[in-house]
C-alpha cells in the first residue's frame, strides 16, 4: 500500500500512530513492509491456503464473533442435500460438468429455495429461474445450463444452533479443516510459528470492540482463482464479524484514478451501468423474463426492473415504450464470453476488423503482450487516444516482431490512427475512487493543438455515424438514430458538457427534475436513470461529485465532501455496524444505531431510515419490503453475508486452494491440481508449461513500484519519473544469484513457454527464498511497468505471462507464474523464437499442455 | 520583528520512500532531470544531493542482528556492508546496524513493537532480520552555514527566515560554496555554471505557504515549521520511541551546540549518520578561520621576514655574494 | 558464510564489514569498554562521498595557487631587490609578478560558471570569505604589482614606481598565503586538517618559486639572495608540508598515495635539487642556476597540484570524513 | 548615483546592520520582488489526480490560461493536501515535453507516420466504424436473437470519466458492439 498507495497509506499510519498493528503478507519486501509491524513473505498463488488457515483457526478455536454470525450470515442455512464438498469429491464441487469444463451450479443452492446472486455471474441459472425451456446451446462455459427444475424460490431453511450437518457453517468447518498451520507452512511456506502470530493478531483485534481490516490489490486478483481469493477473505470478516463497521471491511486498493468507476459504469462487455448484466440471447427473451431471470425476490435487487427500465429511458427516451418493452430488445445479446482476450482471439481470426484504444496500452500491460500486438496487426484499423507515442501506437513500426522478422511493416495492413488526448485539468468530468467517492475535476484549461477529450471524440463520432446513417431504414440502425444523444456543447472546440452527462446518468423523474434516490425509480417509464446506483450524484440539480467543503469543517467521516455511491453512503452494510437490536456492538465502534424512530449515525444508514430492528416481513412481501430489520446485507437476496455462496460464483461456492495454472508444486491439498474451471485458451503463440516442470523451477509474480503508473504511458515518459526508476529490472535474492550465477546489476533473462525478456538483475534480501513442500523456492520479483518507448525503458514483463483467466472475472493470472531465469541478455532477432522453441522442447510442451482440466 | 526561524523536521522513522518529495520539489523548482542511471544502490538510483536534486532519498537494506538465522537458507558469497559501491557488490549491499549490540542477541522478535516506528522484517539470517531504511536528506539551512560564509559574492544570503538561499541572479559559479559545505549539499548544475541547492522554497514561506516536499509527503515524515516547535515536537517523538524500545532512533541536526550551531533542517535517524550518507560530526569550516589567518598572517610575516633577512645577509650588490 | 557460523557470537557479517583499513571490531566493542586502540573503521552510505569534491579545474586553481605565489613572494624579492641594488632582478620579478597575477586571474575567471559574472565578486566584502577577502586583496595588489613593473620598464614616474614596488611588497606576502586560507576554509579533509601548516607550505613554495624566477631571469652577479631563498624557501616549504602530513593523521595519507603522492614525492625531490643546485653552483654556473631555478619552480607548482589532488582525493573517499569525525565525537564522549 | 550606490551591497554592509554581508545586504533586487506562482496565479481550479484511485485532491493553478502548478487540496479528506511522486509530477504529465498535440496517420503498410487533420481523421474514423460494423454484422447466433456487432471493439483505460465511460458504453451498445471492455478487466 505504500509501495503503490503512498498517500492513502497516511492512514495506515494514523492508525498505527494509535495503536494499531499492520500486517504485510506479500512475496517480497516492499515500501509497506519496511513500515509494517511483520512482513510475512509467502509464496505467490497460495492465498487461499494461508486465508484458508485463518478460517480454520477461528473455527477451531471458536473465535468467531457468535451474535454477528448468527444474525448477519448465512452460517445457520441448511444447503440442499445435492451438494457434495471437495472433502466428498477430492478437490471439487458437485456439478462439474468435464466435458464443457464448467460447474452446473444447481446443487450449490440452499435446501428448498432458489436465491440469486447480487453480482458475479448471474445468467447461469436462466433457465431455471425463467422456467422456459430452451434448445439454445451456450457457447460459454460458466453459463451452462443445469437440469433440475428447482423453484425459482421458496422458504430458506436454517437452524440456528448451527450443528445441523449440512448448515452453511458445518460444511465450512469441514471444508477449512485440512487448512492447518503444517499445511500453510508446507503450501505457502510460512513457518508456523508466524502464521499463528498472525492468526492470534487478526483474531485479539476482531471482535464487539475490535475490527480488523484487510486490503488487498490485484495481488489477489490477477490468478485464476482471484474472486475466490476475495471470497475467503469475506468468509474470515464475516466470521469475525468485520463486516459493514468502521475500521473494517475488506478494502479493494484500486490501481487507477476511475477503475472504480469503470465497472459502476462499465465499459465492460458484461455489464450495464449499476451492475445490470448484459442480456445473454436466450429465445424470444422479454424483459420481464429478463428480470426474472436476472433480479432477486428479494432486497434490493428485486427492484431490477426499476433500474433496468430507468436505464433504456435514459438512452433511448421517447423510442422506449411500454410497447417495445422499453426498447429492451435494442440490445445486443451476449453468447459467451466477449472479455478482452476473447478480443483478441477475435482479431487474430479476423472477424474483428476495427480496434479503440482510449487510453490503454495492451501491446505492454496486458497478458502475453504479443498476441495483443498480433492481433492488432490482423486488424483493418485502429484508433490509439493517448498523451504519447505508447507502443500501442507504434508496434507496427519498432515492436518486438519487427526484430524477430515475424512482422514486416510493410506488410501490415493495419491502418493506424493516433489522436492525442486531453489531460484531466483539460476536461471537467468525475473519476470514481477506490472507496466508491465520486469526485468531480472541474477543466482548468483548453487543450492545446488537436488534444480532446474522449467526451468530445465519443460525443462527436456518435454525431457524425448517426449523420451519415441519417434517414436509414435499415432496421440495424434503429438503436442508434432513436439513441438520445444530444449534449449541450461549449467553447470553441465544441466540448460537450460534462454536466450534463452526469444529470443524465443521475436520471429524472416524469417532471424532469434530477431525481435524488435510486429508490425514486419506478419501472413504468416515467423515470429515466442512467445508472441507478449513481442516482442523486445530481440530487437538486446540483453536482454533489463536486461538493468541496473542507475536512477542517466537518466530521471524520465527511459526507459532505464529493458523494459517494449508494446514496452517499461511505460504508457499505453499515446496519451491520449495530447489532441485531439496533444498538451499536460498542461505544468504540458506534456507527449507525436505530434511535427508536429511525436509523441515525455518522454515515447515511444503509437501512430503510424507518424499518425498525424487529421489523419481519409479512408473507409474499418482495424487493426491499421482503428483508427483515436485522438483513443487514440488503443487496442479498436473504440479506445475510455469504460465508457460502449458493450462486454468483462458477467455479464454486466456496473457496478451496488450487495451484496457478503454471506452478512448480503439485497441489498438497487435493489431487484436483488447478481450479478446473479456469478459462484457457488455445493458440501457438499461448503455449502453457506443464505443471511441477523442471524446466520452469522459479515462481515469478508482477507488481508495481511507486515511481510508476501500471504499463507505464503516464510515467514512463515524464523525465522527473523515469529518473527515479531508469529501468527494467528484477528482484532476486542472494541465493537465487548465487543458484543462477547472476550478478548484481548484470543482465537476466526470464524465460517462460511464451517468449524470454531481459532484465537487469538487483540482488536483494528483500526477496527471500522460502520452503515449500519440503524443498527451498526462489522467487523473481517483475515490477511490469516497461516497454520500450518513452525514457525510461526496458522490456515488458507481461511478454512471459499466459493468457489463462479466471472464469468468473476473465482476468488474467499474472501474479503466480512458473519461469527460469538465466545469467546474460536474452537473444536477438530469429534467435530469441528458436531459443524459446528449445525451452518447449526441453519441457515436452505440445498444444495440449495445460489444456487439461 | 522578524519572522520566526523556519525549518524542516525529518522524521525518517515514519518515511516510506515513496520520493514524493523529490518530485514535488523538481515540479515547483523547475529542477532539470538528473541522469537515468540504474544503481543498484536499492530504490535509490539519485545518488544524493545535487545541483538537480535537491530532496534526496536514501534507501539502507539492512540487518539488524538479533541473532537467529534461518534454518535451511544459507546466504552464498560475501555480503558486504552498505559502504560498497554497487558495483563491486554481488548484491544490494546491506549492512548490521552500527550500533547494534551483542546483547540484542535475543530470541527473533515477533511481537509487533507498539506504534513504533518501520519493523524488521520477519526475514531473517546471518545478519539478524532485515530493515529496509528510507530517509530524505535536504540542505541543512545550518545556522553556522560554511557555503553562505565562503560566498564571495553574496549570491548565497540568509533570509529572514534563518534559511540560506542561493541567488540565481547573482551567483558566477566561482564554485567555492561546494566543497565548504560539510554535507555535500551545494553543487554546480554542469551546464549552466551556478551552484544550486534546496531554498526551502524561499518564494512559497514568504506567502505563508508550505514547501512544495513538505507539503507533498505523505506519512508527514518532512515537517515544516518554526524551528523551536519542531525542535519540542522532535525532543517528545524521540522520547516516545524510547519509551517504546526503539533505542535506535536518535536526533540529529538538532542541536545548536554542534559544529554547525544546529541545523534549520534536522532529522530523526534510525542509525549512525554515515549510514545514511551524513557525517557524523560536522563543523563549519569558517568556525577554524580566525586561526586560519593568524596562521596564514605568521607565514606572510615569516615569507616577509625570511626574505628580508636573506637580503639583509646579502647586502647591496658589490658586497657579500 | 555458513549458518553455523551466525550462531555465534557477533553476527557472521562482522567480519566482512568495513572497507576501512581498520576493523569495525573495535569500535563496536567500544561502546561499552573504550577501545585502546584507535578505530579506523567506518560506514558510509554506498562508499559515496559525504562532502562534494571542489568543481576547480586543477590547472585553473592549482594554476592559481601556483602563479598567486610566485607574483606576491616576486614582489616582495622585487622590493629587496631594488632595495639592495639588483635592479635587473627587480625588474624581471617585477615583470614576472605582472605576469603571474594577470595569468593567475584569468586562471580564476576562467574558472568561474558564469565568468561573464566575474564583477559579482566586488559585491560584497565578506570577512568569512577567503575569496571575497583575496579578491579585494587582488583588486588592490594587481594594480601596484602592474603599476610597480610598468614604471620601471619605462622608466616613468620613479617615486611612484617606488610607491607601487613597496605597495606590492606588502601586499605580495598575503597574496602569496591567503590562498592557503582559501583552501583551507572548506569542508575538504586534506586541506581544512591541515590549515595550520598550509599557509607555511604555501608560502615556502611560493619563496621557491620568486628564488626559481630570480635564478632564471637574473644576472648570475645579482643571485645570491635567490639562492639563499632558494634554500629558505625549498626548506620551509618541505618541512611544512611534512608537518602538515604528519598532524593529518590517516588524512595524511592522502598526500603519500596516488597522483597526489606522487606530484608531492617530486616536489621534494626538485626543491631539494632546485634549491643544492643553486646554492652550491648557482653562484658559479649560469646553467646551473638556470636549471634549478626551473627545479624550483616545478617544485613549486607541484607542490599545488599535489595539494589539489591531496583534497581532491580525501573529499572523494568517504573515509576520510567519517573516520576523523568519529574519532572526535568518541573523544569527546571518553 | 545614489540609487546604484544603494543597491551596490557594500555599501548596504557599511549603511545597515548587516556588516558581514551576509544577510540582507547581499540580496538581490530580483530577490526582494520574488513571489511564487501559486500567488501570482489568475486562479485556482480544483481537481482530483489522475494516477492511482486514492483520489487524491489537486489544485491547479492556471495563469494565463496555461496551467502553471499542481499541488495537493488541503481540503481533501482523502488526502489532506499531499500528493505521491506520481502525483506531484501531475505538471509535467499535462504540461511536459511528452504530450502530442497533432493527429498521427498511417496508411496500411505504410512505413511512416503521416499528418492528418482532426476534421478528417473523425470523418475517416467515422466510415470504418460504420463499414467494419456492417461487416461484423449479426442478427442471430444460434438461432437466438444477438443483435449486434463482431466488426469492433474498444478497450478502454481506467483514467476515463465515468460521463466518457458512460458516453462510449451507450454509443458502442446502440452500435451494437459488445466487445467493450476496459483496465478493470485486466
Amino acid at each position: 500500500m505504500a509501495e503503490c498507495h503512498p498517500v492513502g497509506f497516511q492512514w495506515v499510519m494514523e492508525a498505527k500512530a494509535r495503536g494499531a498493528t499492520v500486517v504485510h503478507v506479500d512475496p517480497r519486501f516492499t515500501r509497506t513492509s519496511a513500515l509494517a509491524d511483520l512482513h510475512v513473505p509467502l509464496r505467490a498463488g497460495s492465498d487461499i491456503a494461508f486465508l484458508g488457515g485463518l478460517v480454520n483457526y477461528v473455527l477451531t478455536h471458536e473465535k468467531d464473533f457468535r451474535e454477528y454470525v448468527l444474525a448477519y450470515t448465512n452460517a445457520a442455512t441448511i444447503v440442499g442435500e445435492e451438494f457434495r464438498d471437495t472433502e466428498d469429491l477430492d478437490g471439487v464441487f458437485s456439478g462439474l460438468d468435464r466435458e464443457n469444463r464448467s460447474y452446473d451450479p444447481m446443487t450449490w443452492q440452499y435446501e428448498g429455495a432458489v436465491v440469486q446472486a447480487a453480482s458475479g455471474e448471474r445468467d447461469q441459472e436462466y433457465e431455471e429461474r425463467t422456467e422456459a425451456e430452451s434448445t439454445i446451446r451456450e457457447a460459454a462455459r460458466g453459463e451452462a445450463h443445469g437440469a433440475g427444475g428447482a423453484g425459482v424460490s421458496g422458504e430458506i431453511h436454517t437452524d440456528e444452533t448451527l450443528t445441523h450437518p449440512r448448515c452453511v457453517f458445518q460444511i465450512l468447518k469441514r471444508h477449512y479443516a485440512r487448512y492447518t498451520p503444517e499445511m500453510v507452512e508446507q503450501v505457502c511456506g510460512v513457518p508456523q510459528e508466524t502464521f499463528r502470530r498472525v492468526c492470534e493478531l487478526v483474531t485479539e483485534n476482531s471482535g464487539r470492540e475490535r475490527t480488523t481490516a484487510f486490503a488487498y490489490a490485484v495481488g489477489w486478483t490477477q490468478h485464476t482463482v482471484g474472486a475466490q481469493y476475495i471470497r475467503t477473505a469475506s468468509i474470515l470478516q464475516s466470521l469475525l464479524g468485520n463486516i459493514g463497521r468502521p475500521g473494517g471491511g475488506i478494502l479493494a486498493l484500486r490501481g487507477h484514478a476511475s477503475i472504480q468507476g469503470s465497472t459502476d459504469i462499465p465499459t465492460l462487455f458484461n455489464l450495464l451501468p449499476g451492475y445490470i448484466p448484459m442480456p445473454h440471447a436466450h429465445q424470444n427473451e422479454t424483459l420481464d423474463e429478463f428480470v426474472q431471470a436476472e433480479g432477486a425476490e428479494k432486497g434490493y435487487w428485486g427492484n431490477l426492473r426499476s433500474y433496468l427500465v430507468s436505464l433504456m429511458k435514459a438512452w433511448w427516451g421517447p423510442a422506449a415504450t411500454e410497447d417495445n418493452d422499453y426498447a429492451f430488445g435494442y440490445l445486443p445479446r451476449l453468447t459467451g464470453s466477449h472479455s478482452t482476450y476473447e478480443t483478441v482471439m477475435a482479431q487474430l481470426e479476423g472477424t474483428c476488423h476495427g480496434y479503440f484504444l482510449m487510453g490503454e496500452n495492451p501491446a505492454v500491460g496486458s497478458a502475453n503482450a504479443k498476441m495483443q500486438r498480433l492481433g492488432m496487426a490482423a486488424l483493418d484499423w485502429l484508433v490509439v487516444r493517448d498523451f504519447s507515442l505508447i507502443e500501442s501506437a507504434t508496434w507496427w513500426k519498432d515492436g518486438p516482431e519487427i526484430e524477430t522478422g515475424e512482422l514486416r511493416t510493410e506488410d501490415i495492413g493495419t491502418e493506424v490512427f493516433f489522436l492525442p488526448a486531453a489531460a484531466h485539468t483539460e476536461k471537467s468530468g468525475s473519476f470514481t475512487n477506490t472507496q466508491r467517492l465520486l469526485q468531480w475535476h472541474r477543466q482548468a484549461v483548453e487543450p492545446q493543438g488537436d488534444a480532446r477529450s474522449d467526451l468530445w471524440f465519443t460525443y462527436h463520432l456518435g454525431r457524425r455515424i448517426r449523420a451519415k446513417l441519417a434517414g436509414s431504414a435499415d432496421e440495424m440502425n434503429r438503436p442508434l438514430l432513436d439513441l438520445t444523444w444530444d449534449y449541450p456543447v461549449h467553447g470553441a472546440i465544441a466540448e460537450p458538457d460534462a454536466e450534463a452527462v452526469l444529470a443524465e446518468i443521475n436520471g429524472s423523474g416524469p417532471d424532469g427534475r434530477p431525481l435524488s434516490a435510486y429508490t425514486e425509480l419506478t419501472d413504468d417509464g416515467s423515470t429515466s436513470c442512467g445508472c441507478w446506483i449513481y442516482c442523486g450524484v445530481y440530487a437538486d440539480g446540483v453536482n454533489q461529485a463536486d461538493r468541496r467543503k473542507p475536512r477542517t469543517e466537518q466530521d471524520w467521516v465527511a459526507k459532505e465532501w464529493a458523494w459517494a455511491w449508494p446514496a452517499n453512503r461511505r460504508i457499505l452494510y453499515n446496519r451491520a455496524s449495530a447489532d441485531p437490536d439496533g444498538r451499536p456492538w460498542s461505544e468504540r465502534k458506534a456507527y449507525v444505531w436505530w434511535d427508536g424512530q429511525k436509523w441515525t449515525g455518522h454515515d447515511v444508514p444503509d437501512f430503510e431510515p424507518g424499518k425498525a430492528p424487529d421489523y419481519r416481513p409479512e408473507e409474499g412481501a418482495k424487493g426491499p419490503d421482503a428483508l427483515s430489520g436485522t438483513d443487514a446485507f440488503i443487496m442479498q437476496a436473504d440479506g445475510k453475508a455469504w460465508l457460502y455462496a449458493p450462486a454468483g460464483l462458477v467455479d464454486g461456492p466456496l473457496p478451496a486452494h488450487y495451484e496457478p495454472h503454471e506452478s512448480p508444486f503439485t497441489n498438497p491439498l487435493y489431487s484436483q491440481q488447478s481450479n478446473p474451471v479456469r478459462q484457457v485458451i488455445r493458440h501457438p503463440e499461448n503455449r502453457y508449461q506443464p505443471p511441477g516442470s523442471e524446466v520452469f523451477p522459479y515462481v515469478t509474480t508482477t507488481y508495481r513500484l511507486t515511481e510508476h503508473h501500471t504499463a507505464g504511458g503516464m510515467s514512463r515518459w515524464l523525465p522527473y519519473l523515469a529518473e527515479l526508476q531508469p529501468e527494467f529490472f528484477c528482484e532476486i535474492s542472494p541465493e537465487l544469484a548465487a543458484e543462477r550465477g547472476l550478478e548484481h546489476l548484470g543482465w537476466a533473462t526470464i524465460v517462460t513457454a511464451r517468449t524470454a525478456i531481459e532484465a537487469r538483475v538487483l540482488v536483494t534480501e528483500r526477496l527471500t527464498p522460502l520452503r515449500v513442500g519440503g524443498r527451498t523456492l526462489h522467487q523473481v520479483g517483475l515490477p511490469y511497468h516497461w516497454g520500450p518507448n518513452g525514457l525510461s525503458t526496458g522490456d515488458a514483463a507481461n511478454e512471459l505471462a499466459p493468457v489463462v483467466l479466471d472464469p468468473n472475472t476473465h482476468i488474467q493470472e499474472v501474479k503466480a507464474m512458473a519461469c527460469d531465469i538465466r545469467p546474460g541478455r536474452r537473444p536477438r532477432g530469429p534467435a530469441l523464437l528458436e531459443f524459446v522453441r528449445e525451452y518447449r522442447r526441453r519441457a515436452g510442451i505440445t498444444d495440449e499442455t495445460g489444456m487439461e482440466m | 520583528m522578524s519572522p520566526a526561524r523556519m525549518g524542516f523536521f525529518t522524521d525518517t522513522s515514519v518515511c516510506i520512500g515513496c520520493k514524493a518529495c523529490e518530485v514535488a520539489c523538481k515540479e515547483w523548482n523547475a529542477i532539470p532531470e538528473d541522469g537515468l542511471k540504474l544503481t543498484g544502490m536499492s530504490y535509490d538510483n539519485t545518488e544524493g544531493l545535487s545541483a538537480d536534486t535537491w530532496r534526496h532519498v536514501a534507501f539502507i537494506e539492512q540487518r539488524k542482528p538479533v541473532g537467529l538465522a534461518e534454518p535451511g537458507v544459507d546466504h552464498a558469497g560475501p555480503v558486504p556492508d552498505s559502504g560498497t559501491p554497487p558495483a563491486e557488490a554481488p548484491m544490494t549491499p546491506t549492512t548490521p546496524a552500527t550500533d547494534a549490540l551483542p546483547s540484542s542477541l535475543a530470541p527473533r522478535e515477533l511481537v509487533p513493537r507498539p506504534h513504533s516506528a518501520r519493523s524488521s522484517a520477519r526475514r531473517s539470517g546471518p545478519g539478524g532480520e532485515l530493515r529496509w531504511l528510507m530517509a530524505s536528506d535536504v540542505c541543512k539551512h545550518c545556522t553556522h552555514a560554511g557555503c553562505l560564509d565562503v560566498c564571495p559574492t553574496g549570491a548565497l544570503f540568509r533570509t529572514e527566515y534563518g534559511t540560506v538561499v542561493v541567488q540565481e541572479d547573482v551567483c558566477n559559479g566561482c564554485g567555492y560554496c561546494i566543497p565548504a559545505c560539510p554535507y555535500g549539499v551545494i553543487d554546480q548544475r554542469k551546464d549552466d555554471g551556478r551552484a544550486w541547492k534546496c531554498t526551502l522554497c524561499y518564494d512559497r514561506i514568504g506567502e505563508g505557504l508550505t514547501p512544495a516536499c513538505a507539503k507533498a509527503c505523505p506519512t508527514e515524515s518532512i515537517q515544516y515549521g518554526p524551528l523551536d516547535e519542531l525542535r519540542a515536537r522532535a525532543a517528545e517523538r524521540i522520547t516516545r520511541l524510547h519509551d517504546v524500545g526503539v533505542t535506535d532512533a536518535r536526533l540529529y541536526g538538532h542541536d545548536p551546540d554542534d559544529g554547525v550551531g544546529g541545523d534549520g533542517a534536522f532529522f530523526l535517524l534510525l542509525d549512525e549518520p554515515e549510514v545514511y550518507g551524513l557525517p557524523p560530526d560536522p563543523v563549519v569550516t569558517t568556525r577554524d578561520l580566525p586561526s586560519m589567518w593568524r596562521h596564514a598572517g605568521a607565514a606572510a610575516l615569516t615569507l616577509l621576514g625570511g626574505l628580508a633577512a636573506v637580503f639583509a645577509a646579502h647586502g647591496r650588490t658589490g658586497g657579500r655574494r | 558464510m555458513t549458518g553455523s557460523e551466525a550462531g555465534g557470537e557477533l553476527p557472521g557479517r562482522e567480519a566482512l564489514v568495513g572497507k576501512g583499513p581498520g576493523r569495525r571490531k573495535g569500535r563496536r566493542g567500544g561502546r561499552g569498554e573504550r577501545a585502546m586502540v584507535p578505530d579506523a573503521t567506518f560506514t558510509s552510505y554506498y562508499g559515496k562521498p559525504i562532502i562534494n569534491a571542489p568543481v576547480w579545474e586543477p590547472l585553473d586553481i592549482a594554476g592559481y595557487f601556483f602563479l598567486g605565489g610566485l607574483a606576491g613572494a616576486g614582489s616582495v624579492f622585487a622590493a629587496g631587490a631594488q632595495l639592495t641594488g639588483r635592479p635587473r632582478t627587480a625588474r624581471a620579478l617585477k615583470i614576472s609578478s605582472l605576469v603571474a597575477i594577470s595569468g593567475s586571474l584569468v586562471a580564476l575567471v576562467h574558472d568561474l560558471g558564469r565568468p561573464a559574472r566575474f564583477a559579482n565578486m566586488l559585491r560584497v566584502i565578506k570577512p568569512t570569505s577567503p575569496m571575497s577577502l583575496g579578491t579585494w586583496l587582488l583588486t588592490a595588489y594587481g594594480p601596484a604589482a602592474g603599476a610597480a613593473a610598468v614604471l620601471d620598464v619605462t622608466g616613468l614616474f620613479p617615486r611612484l614606481g617606488r610607491v607601487a614596488t613597496a605597495g606590492a611588497a606588502t601586499l605580495g606576502p598575503a597574496v602569496a598565503a591567503y590562498t592557503a586560507v582559501l583552501a583551507a576554509d572548506t569542508a575538504v579533509p586534506a586541506w581544512h586538517e591541515g590549515y595550520r601548516e598550509l599557509p607555511f607550505v604555501f608560502v615556502g613554495s611560493a619563496a621557491a618559486a620568486a628564488s626559481g624566477m630570480a635564478l632564471i631571469a637574473a644576472p648570475a652577479e645579482e643571485n645570491a639572495p635567490a639562492r639563499s631563498t632558494a634554500v629558505f624557501g625549498a626548506a620551509l616549504e618541505v618541512t611544512a608540508a611534512k608537518l602538515m602530513e604528519h598532524r593529518l593523521g590517516m588524512i595524511g595519507e592522502t598526500y603519500r598515495t596516488g597522483r597526489a603522492g606522487r606530484l608531492m614525492r617530486a616536489a621534494t625531490a626538485l626543491s631539494a635539487a632546485g634549491a643544492a643546485g643553486a646554492a652550491l653552483l648557482g653562484g658559479r654556473s649560469r646553467t646551473a642556476a638556470v636549471l634549478g631555478g626551473a627545479a624550483l619552480l616545478t617544485a613549486s607548482a607541484c607542490t599545488r597540484f599535489g595539494v589539489f589532488a591531496a583534497g581532491m582525493r580525501s573529499a572523494e573517499d568517504p573515509k576520510y570524513t567519517v573516520v576523523p569525525q568519529r574519532r572526535r565525537l568518541e573523544a569527546d564522549a571518553g | 548615483m545614489r540609487g546604484w550606490l544603494e543597491s551596490w551591497p557594500v555599501y548596504r554592509q557599511f549603511r545597515g546592520e548587516d556588516r558581514s554581508g551576509r544577510g540582507e545586504s547581499a540580496m538581490s533586487r530580483r530577490t526582494a520582488e520574488l513571489r511564487p506562482r501559486v500567488g501570482t496565479a489568475d486562479r485556482v481550479v480544483k481537481s482530483v489526480c489522475p494516477y492511482c484511485a486514492v483520489g487524491c485532491g489537486q489544485d491547479v493553478f492556471v495563469k494565463d490560461e496555461k496551467v502553471v502548478q499542481i499541488e495537493g487540496d488541503p481540503d481533501s479528506p482523502v488526502s489532506r493536501g499531499r500528493l505521491c511522486p506520481k502525483g506531484s509530477a501531475s505538471l509535467q504529465l499535462t504540461t511536459g515535453s511528452a504530450r502530442r498535440y497533432d493527429v498521427l496517420y498511417r496508411r496500411p503498410y505504410g512505413t511512416e507516420w503521416e499528418r492528418l487533420s482532426l476534421d478528417e481523421a473523425m470523418d475517416m474514423i467515422a466510415d470504418r466504424v460504420i463499414e467494419a460494423r456492417e461487416r461484423g454484422w449479426q442478427w442471430e447466433e444460434d438461432g437466438a436473437r444477438v443483435r449486434r456487432t463482431m466488426g469492433f471493439a474498444s478497450l478502454g483505460g481506467a483514467t476515463l470519466d465515468n460521463e466518457e465511460n458512460y458516453l462510449i458504453k451507450k454509443l458502442f451498445t446502440a452500435l451494437g458492439a459488445i466487445q467493450i471492455e476496459n483496465q478493470a478487466r485486466i
